[in-house]
Parts: structure tokens; sequence; C-alpha cells
């Protein structure tokens, strides 16, 4: 049986033409997606049960048992931390806040080691930006600057940019200038008109150097710039500001690199100054299938898309303080709890260490880096697969999961509300 | 009136105090003040030994030491406007945040977020700054707005952050983009600093140490020597890329480095 | 040799990024992709081990040689064994240096850690099922 | 089996004529009867004005472009900053507050019915799940159709048919309840950095003019005999001399409803500017009521704006662009592929600035100038003018010639020549104000036949009883009194049931969606239209399968099903 229009849950392109072919519980194939949606929607080897540390290994408990330790623990701790969100479904993520509010914990997305610093640019500047589509059907000039999508986001090219075919744009290819700016000549380099090679962490001052140059002042500009003759950038501008429609994408060569959200501020400014001459948007590539979601949610519940304290009652908002990893790396929380994310594998060990100094508790189907570190963990349903539920794709376009396998395994929701229910009880509220 | 807080053995030592009662005006009513550990409420008694001595009709009369392990003691000397705090130890972040008036003195480090939003009274910090010192909050236009900060050792990154008003002395050195967003007051760093000032609207910053990567954006105007300093600077007007008038003074630009 | 990490996606990370447990998975993410004249200078070759040093640690790697990579730079996929070598500084803006960060090359005969191995140097207990 | 017995209430019910009559409201299973039983929990009103629960007929407060205000603003959401007490959750913000904010406050203030202002059909799924954490208010969504492509190829093709077959069938699947127009036809002419001046100008690409999206859009609501009218935000907001567009607008308006206008003007102060820059802004309120005065087929809101700091948000990308190139702040733009755009930039409204005084004088003058005031509702357009939180106050400008003075007297001195407030003595009543608040907005949306504002026998017991006594309070004096009186209600009920009291939220909401479907034959249904499915296919980035919103987005959805004339 073939199920049409599914929706893969892996990374922020959230392509929804996928169809898949199911035999009874098993998928045998995907069609449409990329290599990473097809491993992302036929890998299942999931824990069979929630599993609890003991003194000489693991061992296998119920889910009601699991479900009391993780209230029992997270309701003595002083300052408990909530990590992950980003590859579960929206429901699941309004509870996590919920409960972070009844606890008076630290909740915090996977923006913080990825678009988190986008986050910050976007608040001090705003984000001029829009939906895929609108690119798709007019960008004639596309600016990849710091991202490699051939590598982390396969289909972008092809089914909003690069090889789409627009209303106002028929041949794509013909019609579309593709600029890539990044550190080394990655395979995105190599199908672009034209490739800026940048040096390491100086994209600030050649970001700087290009919103000089659309404001008419590129004449006091060096020789060169981070590497990049000054010809270049004035030939890019000068691209640029004669595009009738163009779009920048960027990506964690410009959250990562030193500088951090400064360098994205200095990009948005850019985009700023080239609408004063045409029509310009600048869209971050959100690498998780739903951390734009998590974002959202957290923003509409407590005001904060990420990196936010309940400890005083209210929701305080400080990155750099209140962030996982910051957090993590002082030793401040004494629990935690994470959900559908692998900070194990994806934080620096300085801070990754300290979930094992901690009752730490994990919701996620798979055995992954963070299982050795954590006390107890649980598996549950896997989001666009055998779960439904809202996810928001990189431009905030809101879609939804299909579910298309039946599925022992409790939905991630529905075990954070019996934790929720549980903490409420106890707390006599 | 002389109030001594000594820290206590703590069962979870790493726990951040946010302690933003801890103010001179506080103490007039006596120290039965409540601060948080993580999010529990604990009675100052709890938390920390306190002796005080003698007695103040106003608060401007009043100084509070903390000693001991006050690393992670946050938020101290929030809204304060007058009297004196004497930190004997390192502090935590937001150390003098929203400060109008009074002294603090810091004898160890100080975290991130010194001075947050100040506007005025004065801040010396013997030791080193952590990043964001005397800047301003996520997503507001201004940083400090006045009084002084002084820190005898280094700052961290993004010192003076949307620095509005008020003067921000930085003996040592900064680490990455001090000055940045800057829309008035004054900026002193003796030491180096890297990518300073950029985005810079409106007030001086003076480096009298090397600079690193220079922004390209900076037009030099003029070079000149300054009464009380030896040597000449180079004077810059910026950011260009902005509608930049700011004024950056630079003691050694690093021939090649700098302008590239 | 002194060198600067870049850390990143890629797809043979992303493929197996679900199943850590798997062999393809460790195969993706512990390799360091190096410029083929400075794996040559190193005098180590395609599939050698070296091991890489930074302010915050170090960790075997197993070599490939990558076209577009400058000389001077590295690439390893994000990944337990990248953050083995990258610090938890985040310059208070919650975000690590993933990228830029100084690293020694030095080859080794090391082996390759386990994840298992990984996780246990930092308090961890394998589980396998 | 829940009753309840209001007792004394000090009733003012406009669409029921009555005016501050002693009464009880008898209510059985939140619904308004005839007696109750003797063991119905009782509340004695103790003889205070009692109205049925707000309406707020144009508010920002759900959906993605609401919570990108939220999301670029830290500054704004630590300065409304309350903790969680009782059952009410924690909440953040001041200008655009958070969902729970927005739900209580409202809430504190008698509001139990929300229209939300501007919802693009691609993203309706995040207004709808916002509307179930908005617990404690009614909600309906304003569908913007102003830039949609199959609309205007219809309007081209002169096809009122297709338009409304389109219509039809976007909102019954995003579970829209009426259409809205921004900008029309400029929002598309954004899409390439332009903007469209006169609602004669030609849509690039698509030729046709906004006149004529206009007309077609308004027969194609007609001929789905949809509650609510065309919503529409004009042509050139925001730029001085623009009360001539708004004028020629006005002249497109038929009047084939008699239930009920065929046209909706929302927040009309923004188009009532005469001069030709900045520095000649003047007031043609005056023009702009006589028309709606002459027209009685237009509704229009005022619009007010209050000083202070407050976030616009509209639709309208290009002039949040232009606001943008004024005042330097952040500036946010999402435009939405194959239907409109949207933009975000904080404001501040001073009253050294003549233009914001001017613009402030204009909202009262619309008001006290629209002779029937179900023609002219008070809103603030939230939180583009003001944040709701501001009502009472406009409620005592309007009831107040002295408070009005005072203002004034504070304001740049050039404001007496600009504007005709000063001249303008009329002082509303409690009646007035009553229509202004909930009655005009029930009329208005259509939603009177769904028992909202109003007490008839069978209505939804949504009461809103304030600390008022009408006859003890002379608000033209006191004017204080009546300000701090509708800031917080004694008791703010819904559907029965008592939901907040003396400005505190004491139980869980549980709120219903409205939403229309409206019934057109199978031949008209686009979605078996292979020519609309295939450009649909082609040119949006989303599968027109995973295009509707499904149901379990509105657990306690109310669908109105409207037959069409066709």
């Amino acid at each position: 049986m073939i199920i049409k229009d599914v929706v893969c849950p892996f990374c922020g392109c959230l392509c929804d033409d996928l169809d898949v072919e199911v035999d009874g519980q098993t998928i045998i194939k995907v069609q449409n997606g990329c290599t990473l949606a097809e491993a992302a929607l036929t890998g299942n080897n999931r824990l069979p049960a929630p599993i609890r540390r003991t003194a000489t290994g693991w061992e296998e408990i119920s889910f009601d048992d699991a479900i009391r330790e993780t209230a029992d623990i997270l309701l003595a701790a002083d300052r408990p931390l909530l990590y992950g969100w980003s590859s579960t479904h929206g429901e699941a993520q309004s509870i996590g806040v919920h409960i972070a509010e009844l606890l008076g914990a630290v909740i915090d997305n996977t923006s913080t080691v990825c678009h988190g610093p986008s986050i910050l640019a976007i608040q001090e500047v705003g984000h001029p930006g829009c939906t895929l589509g609108q690119v798709k059907n007019r960008a004639d000039v596309v600016v990849y600057w710091g991202c490699n999508p051939t590598e982390a986001h396969p289909r972008h090219m092809s089914r909003y940019t690069t090889f789409a075919t627009g209303f106002f744009v028929p041949e794509a290819q013909k019609d579309r200038t593709v600029i890539v700016v990044d550190t080394r000549r990655t395979e995105s380099a190599e199908i672009a008109d034209e490739f800026i090679q940048i040096e390491r962490g100086r994209d600030y001052e050649v970001l700087a150097a290009l919103r000089a140059i659309v404001r008419g002042k590129g004449s006091i500009l060096p020789r060169e710039i981070a590497g990049i003759a000054r010809e270049q950038l004035f030939r890019v501008a000068e691209i640029c500001m004669k595009a009738k429609f163009g779009a920048i994408f960027f990506g964690l060569g410009l959250t990562m690199s030193s500088g951090k959200y400064k360098n994205v501020r200095n990009a948005i400014e850019l985009t700023d100054e080239l609408n004063r001459h045409t029509k310009f948007t600048i869209s971050p590539l959100r690498g998780h299938g739903n951390v734009y979601g998590s974002n959202e949610v957290f923003t509409w519940i407590t005001g904060y898309p990420y990196a936010v304290d309940f400890a005083r009652g209210i929701a305080f908002y400080n990155p750099g303080e209140t962030t996982a990893v910051d957090i993590l790396r002082r030793g401040e929380c004494d629990a935690a709890l994470i959900v559908a994310s692998d900070p194990g594998a994806h934080f620096p060990h300085a801070a990754a260490a300290h979930l094992a100094k901690i009752p730490t508790i994990l919701i996620d189907p798979h055995r992954t880096a963070t299982t050795p570190l954590c006390r107890l963990q649980m598996p549950c349903t896997m989001a666009g697969i055998d779960a439904e539920g809202t996810a928001y794709r990189m431009d905030g376009v809101p879609i939804r999961y299909k579910k298309f396998l039946e599925s022992s395994y409790p939905d991630d929701a529905d075990i954070l509300k019996r934790i929720h229910d549980r903490i409420r009880e106890v707390q006599g509220s | 009136m002389r109030v001594i807080l000594e820290t206590k053995q703590r069962k979870k030592p790493f726990l951040p105090i946010e302690a933003e009662t801890i103010i001179p005006r506080n103490f007039l009513k006596g120290p039965a003040l409540t601060v948080f550990e993580g999010n529990k409420e604990r009675l100052l008694s709890d938390l920390f030994w306190i002796f005080v001595e003698g007695t103040a009709v106003s608060p401007d009369k009043v100084e509070v030491i903390l000693k001991g392990d006050t690393a992670r003691i946050k938020r101290v000397g929030e809204y304060m406007d007058t009297g004196t705090i004497r930190i004997q130890g390192d502090i935590g972040m937001h150390c003098g945040n929203f400060m109008s008036g009074g002294v603090i003195e810091i004898s160890g480090n100080a975290d991130a977020w010194l001075g947050r939003e100040m506007l005025g009274g004065s801040i010396i910090c013997y030791g080193n700054a952590g990043h964001y010192c005397a800047s301003g909050y996520r997503g507001e236009k201004h940083g400090m707005k006045g009084g002084r900060v002084e820190v005898m050792g280094d700052a961290g990154d993004f010192c003076a952050e949307y620095l509005t008003g008020g003067e921000v002395h930085i003996h040592g050195s900064c680490g990455d983009m001090a000055g940045v967003e800057m829309k008035g007051g004054q900026l002193i760093i003796e030491g180096d600093a890297t990518r300073p000032c950029g985005n810079m609207k409106d007030g001086t910053c003076m480096i009298f140490g090397t600079v690193h990567h220079m922004l390209p954006t900076f037009e030099k105007i003029d070079t000149k020597k300054l009464p009380d300093r030896d040597g000449t600077v180079v004077v810059y007007k910026g950011d260009v890329a902005n509608r930049g008038k700011g004024i950056l003074m630079i003691k050694k630009p690093l021939v090649g480095e700098t302008i590239s | 040799m002194r060198a600067v990490l870049n850390t990143g996606r890629n797809v043979p990370q992303g493929v197996a990024v679900e199943h850590k447990g798997s062999p393809d998975y460790r195969a993706a993410v512990s390799v360091c992709h190096m410029n083929p004249v400075d794996l040559m200078e190193l005098g180590s070759n395609e599939g050698g081990h070296v091991a890489l040093m930074s302010r915050a640690g170090s960790v075997v790697l197993t070599t490939r040689v990558a076209e577009g990579m400058n000389r001077g730079e590295v690439f390893v996929p994000l990944g337990p064994y990248a953050n083995r070598i990258i610090s938890a500084e985040t310059h208070a803006t919650g975000m690590p240096d993933f990228k830029g960060e100084p690293v020694d090359v030095v080859p080794t005969d090391e082996p390759v850690m386990t994840i298992g191995e990984l996780m246990e140097s930092i308090g961890g207990v394998w589980y396998d099922h | 089996m829940t009753e309840l017995l209001v007792k004394n209430a000090c009733v003012i019910d406009p669409l029921n004529k009555i005016l501050m009559e002693i009464m009880d409201i008898p209510v059985r299973d939140g619904r308004i009867v005839e007696s109750v039983s003797a063991g119905a929990d009782v509340i004695d009103a103790r003889g205070c004005l009692t109205l049925p629960g707000g309406i707020d007929s144009h508010s920002h407060v759900c959906g993605t472009k609401v919570n990108f205000g939220r999301y670029m603003s830290p500054e704004d959401m630590r300065a409304g900053r309350t903790a969680r007490r009782g059952k009410m959750h924690v909440t953040s913000g001041y200008y655009v507050p958070t969902t729970y904010g927005n739900s209580y406050r409202y809430s504190a203030m008698g509001y139990t019915t929300v229209l939300e202002g501007a919802m693009a059909p691609l993203e309706a799924r995040h207004t709808h799940e916002e509307f179930t954490a908005t617990p404690h208010q009614d909600m309906l969504a304003n569908t913007l159709f102003d830039g949609n492509w199959a609309i205007m190829e219809a309007v081209r093709a002169k096809d009122i048919k297709k338009a409304a077959a389109i219509v039809a069938w976007t909102l019954s699947a995003v579970k829209g309840y009426s259409i809205k127009l921004t900008n029309p036809g400029g929002t598309e002419a954004w899409g390439w950095g332009q903007d469209l001046s006169s609602i004669h100008d030609m849509v690039p690409n698509f030729n046709v003019t906004p006149a004529e999206i206009i007309t077609t859009m308004i027969a194609a609501n007609e001929l789905l005999g949809l509650p609510h009218s065309v919503h529409l935000h004009c042509n050139n907001l925001g730029k001085p001399g623009n009360y001539r567009t708004t004028l020629q607008t006005f002249d497109l308006v038929p009047d084939t409803n008699n239930g009920r206008q065929t046209l909706y003007a929302t927040h009309v102060q923004f188009h009532a500017y005469g001069g030709t820059t900045w520095r000649d802004i003047s007031s043609k309120a005056d023009d702009i009521a006589r028309a709606v005065n002459a027209k009685p087929q237009i509704v229009m809101d005022m619009g007010q704006i209050m000083f202070g700091r407050t976030m616009t948000m509209t639709a309208d990308g290009p002039m949040e662009f232009n606001l943008y190139c004024l005042h330097h702040n952040k500036w946010s733009n999402h435009d939405v592929e194959l239907e409109t755009g949207s933009g975000i930039i904080p404001v501040l409204y001073s009253k050294k600035s003549l233009v914001n005084c001017v613009m402030w004088a204009i909202g009262l003058e619309l008001a006290l100038l629209t002779k029937n005031p179900y023609q002219c509702l008070l809103e603030t357009d939230n939180p583009n003018g003001a944040p709701f939180v501001k009502y009472p106050e406009i409620i005592g400008l309007l009831m107040s010639k002295r408070y009005r003075d005072e203002e004034c007297a504070t304001l740049n001195g050039g404001t007496e020549q600009r504007t005709a407030l000063s001249a303008l003595d009329r002082e509303m009543d409690w009646n007035e104000i009553a229509i202004m608040t909930r009655a005009g907005q029930a009329k208005a949306l259509g939603i009177d036949a769904q028992g909202k504002g109003h007490f008839r026998t069978g209505a939804e017991a949504d009461i809103a009883i304030y600390p008022i006594r009408c006859r003890d309070v002379d608000p033209t004096t006191e004017y204080r009194k009546v300000i701090e009186g509708f800031q917080k209600t004694m008791y703010t009920i819904k559907r029965g049931r008592v939901v907040a009291r003396d400005g505190d939220v004491i139980v869980e909401g549980a709120n219903s969606t409205f939403w229309v479907n409206p019934v057109v034959p199978d031949d008209l249904n686009v979605a078996s239209d292979p020519e609309f499915v295939k450009k649909f296919e082609e040119y949006y980035t989303v599968r027109m399968g995973n295009y509707p919103v499904q149901d379990v987005y509105l657990p306690r959805g109310k669908c109105i099903r409207t037959e069409a004339a066709l």
C-alpha cells in the first residue's frame, strides 16, 4: 500500500511530497525523498521498553515506574533542565513548556547549538524574510552564505531555488544567478555561478564591506577584505542590486563562527540596505525537522523562542546564561529531562559530561549517545512515522506530520502528559 | 552601618543564587531579606553569616561587604541607587545592573553583564570582567546610559555593547567586538581589542593597545596627539556601513593586518 | 601540524544519525577530512589515524582526503568525536565554537575509540540490547 | 445541568433595546433561559452595569505574524511579565502579550469573543494552534485573500462564481470565518518590492486593479451568503492624502444586503489623512464620516492610536517597509507565497510628534462624527494603534469632553489647526458604548445569530459585570471612575461559567472556534477542477493534500454552513 504526500520529519525542508510504500508495519520503499529521508523513515531499531541504570548495568522497567520516577526526580531538583524538543511535534513541545512552568525549570531547545544566534540577531534588527514558495516563484538571484545545502538540505535547491521552476522563473538554471559564499569549495559551490572564498571567521567584515558598497561608500574599502578582492565584492553587490528578487540563505557558517549572532545581524542589515534598491529577503536554513516549531511553541506560551528560565516563577530569557550548554558547563542543573534530541553526541563533552553526574531522563525511541549518560530512558513513537502532530518548516509554514504506521509505543505527548499530571498531583495544585 | 555577608557552605554549591535584594537601601530595615537559590526562595540567613555593625539613618551610609564563595551570586546591586557594596572575591552575572547611584567594588573577577543597563553610580572591578561588560539586554536599543565602569583586568567579548552614555574604562584587553553598536558615551581600552566598534553610530572609543582585524568600514580622518598620552593616535570615523558618526582612536594600527 | 577545525553536517553523518549504535555512524563521524598535501606532509596516508588536540581535549580519528579542503584546515562531521575537542565556552551567546577551533594534528597509530568508550570516558555506562 | 442566576443586574442590551433596566439573568447549561430552579448558583450584581461579553472585531492576537512580533522583541516580553498564579499560567509581553497574556487580559476586561484580524491561509494551522492556547475567548479568523493568485485570475476573467468557489474551498479548508483584504493587490506588488498608489493601478503581471478585486470579492461574499461582510484594509494605509483612496473605495460598495453591511472598513483612522506630506498632514475624518453616514452599507472601526510604545504588525508589507525607512527600528517582513504578505515594526506614538497627535485626534473624530454607533466600532487594530488594554481609556475619551480637552492640552501645539476634535462636544452615553464594544461587533460579524452580543433567550451566556453604577457616575466628569470600571470586571461569565473575578481568571478555559463552510454546488468545487489543482501543485511548495487544516485543530469548532445562491 502506497501512502502519498508523506511529510519527511528529518530536516527543515519538511518535504511533503514523499510516497511511502508500506507492507503491514514495515516500510519497503520511499520515493521522492533524499537519502536522509530514506534513512530517517526506514530505520527501526528502537528500544523495546524503558530502561533504568542499575549499579551493575541496565534493567528494563515499566512505563508507569519510569514516569513516576521521572516526576519524582524532577520535583526534587532545585534547577532542573529540560532540553531538546526539536524532533517531536508541537503538542509534545507545549506540554513540555507547561512541565517547565510547574517545576520552575529551565527549558531550551536545539536552536541553542544551531540557529540560536540567528534568533539573537533577529531580536536586534528583525527578519525580512518570506516563505520558500516566494523564492521559488520569483527569485532571480539566490545567495547561499556559510551553508552547504547539498549536504545538509539535499532537496533545497531542487524544490525551492536553483533547479526549481517557478511562475516567474520558467527555466530555473538559466534565469537564476546562484552565488555561494563559503570558506571552502563545497559541493554547493560547484554549481554556483559565482563562488566567493572567504577567510574563516571573517564574515562580519565582508558583510560590513558589502553594506558599505551598497550604501555607495565602497571607495574607502581596502584592496582585499578577508581574502576577497574588492572587485569581486563590487561585482556581487552589483548583481544583487540589479536583481528583481534576491534571496539570501545562510547557515551555521555564520552562526557558529566567531562573532556568532553579529555575523547574522550584518547579513540582515545588508538585506535591509538592498531592499532600498530592489526586493531582497533573507532566511536561515533551519536544521532539525521541527526546531522552528519548538521556537514557535515556546514563544506563544512563554514569549521567548528558546533558553527560558522559570526559576523565579516568571519567564526569563538570556542566552549565555539560560542556554543548555552554559548551564551544563557551569554544572548549575541538578536534574535533566532530554526529549527528542542527542546532547551526548552534539554538545561539547565538558557540557555533556555533567549529564552523567546528575539524574538525567531521556525520552527518545533510539539508543543514542545520550543513552549511556542518562539514568533512565523511555522509548516513544517517532513524529512523522507512527505519530502525527504539527511541525514548522524552516520558513515558518506549519505542516502536519502524517501517521502511517501503527505503533505499540506511546506518543511522547502522552508520556509527557502523564509526567505533567503526576507533577501537578504531587504539588497539589 | 556596615553589613558583612559571608557565604555558608552549601549542599549544592553550583546552584546559582539570584540576590537582587542585596542593595544597601534594603538593609536599613534589617537583614531579613530573601534570595533565590535555583528555583527555591531562601532567607538571606540561610546562605550567609550576617554581621551588622553600627546603624545608619540613610541608605547612602550603608556599606555591604560580601565574602566567601560569591562567584555564583547574581544580580547583586540591581537598581541600587546609593550606598556601597564591596565584594572581596568574584561576583556572579548582572552585578550592578540598572544601577543609578552608589559604588560597587569587586576585588576578584566579575561574571558576564557587569553593570548592564546602568544609569549612574560607579563600579570598579580589580579582576577581570566577563562578556557583555557594561552592555544592554537582548533586543533593547540602549545599553549602559550613565555612570562609570572601570575594570583593571581584561574584559570579555561584546564589552560595552549598545553603550549609550557614561564611561567604560578597561585597563586590560577586550575580547571580540568591544563597543559594537555603540551610540554614545566613552569607551577607553588600554590593552588590545579585536574588531572594535562594529556598527558604531556615535560616541568615542579610544584603544591604546593593538587592534586586530580592524573593520574595513572606518574612514581615517585624522592623526593627533592626545594631551595626557604619549605618541599619536589615528582617528577614524565610522562605521560607514551604517550612518556612522562615531569616533574611534587607535594608538598602534598594525600595518597590513589592520588594513585588510 | 597546526590547523583550524571546522565541523558540520554531511550526508553520511545525516544518514546514520538515527542509528548511533550502528558501525556506519561511527565510520561517518570518526573521520578527519584533510587536504591531500597536508596529509602527505604529515607523513600519513588516507585511512591512517591522526590525533587532534585542542584546549578542550584530544581525539583519535581516521583520515580521509577531501578535494575542496583548504590547507591548514580540517573538517570533522558533527558528532561525539568532534565534540571531544570543542570547548564549552560560548562567549555568553549560548553557542560553542563549533567552527574555528585551533587544533594540533599529529599522526598516531592509537585506535579510534568506539562511541561507547567515548561516552564512558565522560561517566556514561554503555547499554547494548 | 448547571444553573446560574445573575440577580439585580443593571443591564444594557442594545440588540434587545434594553437600557439600564435592573433585572435578573437566568442561565442554564451555558445558555440564557426564561427561568431557573431555586437550586441555581446566584451572583448578585448589586445593581452594577451588566453587558453581554465584549467582542473584539479586529485584533492581531494569534498566528505567524503575531508570534513573530513576540519572537523578535524580548524587551517587550520582559516589560509585561506575570508569574504563574492559581489557574493562570505565566504571561509575558505588554504590547504583544503571549496567548495566555492576551486571554487573561481580555477576560479581565470582560471580552469573550475575538476575531483574529489577519490569517494567511497557508499558515492557518499556526493560528488555530494559538486559538487553543487563548482559552477564554471564542475565536474567529479573518482569512486573507488580498494577493491570492487564483482569486486575481478569477477577477481578471470577471468570473464572480469562480471567485466565490475559490473562497468557499479556502474558507472550509483553513477553517476561516470571513474574507480579509489587506491593501488588495499591493501585497502582490510587494512581491517585487513595489506598491500600488491608487485603487485603479494595475497589479503587475496580473493586470487587475484593487477596485476590481474589491468589487468582485464583495459580490462573491454576498453570493456565498457569508455571515460577515468583506473586511477591508484599504490601499495606501498611513500615507498623507490617502483619504481620497478611502472615499473612492467607499463609492465602490453596493448596498445589496439588508441584513448587514456589505463592507467592513477596518482601522479607518490610518486611512483618513489629508495633506500631501508628513509636514502638512491633516484630519479628513469629517469627509470620511460624512461618507459613512450617507452609506448604511458600510461599517468601520476607529483604529484609534494611543500614545506610548507599541508594535505595528499588518499584512501590508510595503507600508511597514516605508515605516522602517522612517523609524530605522527593527523591521520584519514575511511574504506568503501566492497569497499575501506581512510586516512588523515597533513604533512609539509621542505627544511631541504633530503627526501622532493628528492621528490620535482623527480616531476620536471618526467615532464622534459618525451618527449611528453601529457604523463606527471601538478598535485600535490591536496592537497597531495601541494594546487592547487601553480600550477603557478610549471609552473615557468618548464619554467625556472634559477628558478630551485635558488630553488635547498636553498635545503638540499644531494639532488645533489640523483637526476639528476640540470643536466636537458630543459625549457618548452608556448605550452607545455598549454598541461600540459588543452589540455593533456582533451585528457586523453576523454572530448575533450564533447567540453572541445579546441576552435574548437561547443566547450564549457571555456576561460581563462591571463595578460601575451607571446612575451614580457622571461619565462626562468622573471619567476616571469609568476607566477604572471598564478595566476590571467584577465577574466575567463565559457560557454560563464564571471565568474571571475582579480581574483574576479562576478557571482553565475551553474556547471554541467559529468557522464558515460555504456549501457550493459540486460543479463549482475547485478541488475537482484540474486547472486549479495543477497550478496549486506547481506553484505552491506545499501539496494540496497537506494544505487543509485538520479537524483535530478545532477541538470545539463551531461550523456555520451557508448556502450559496448559485
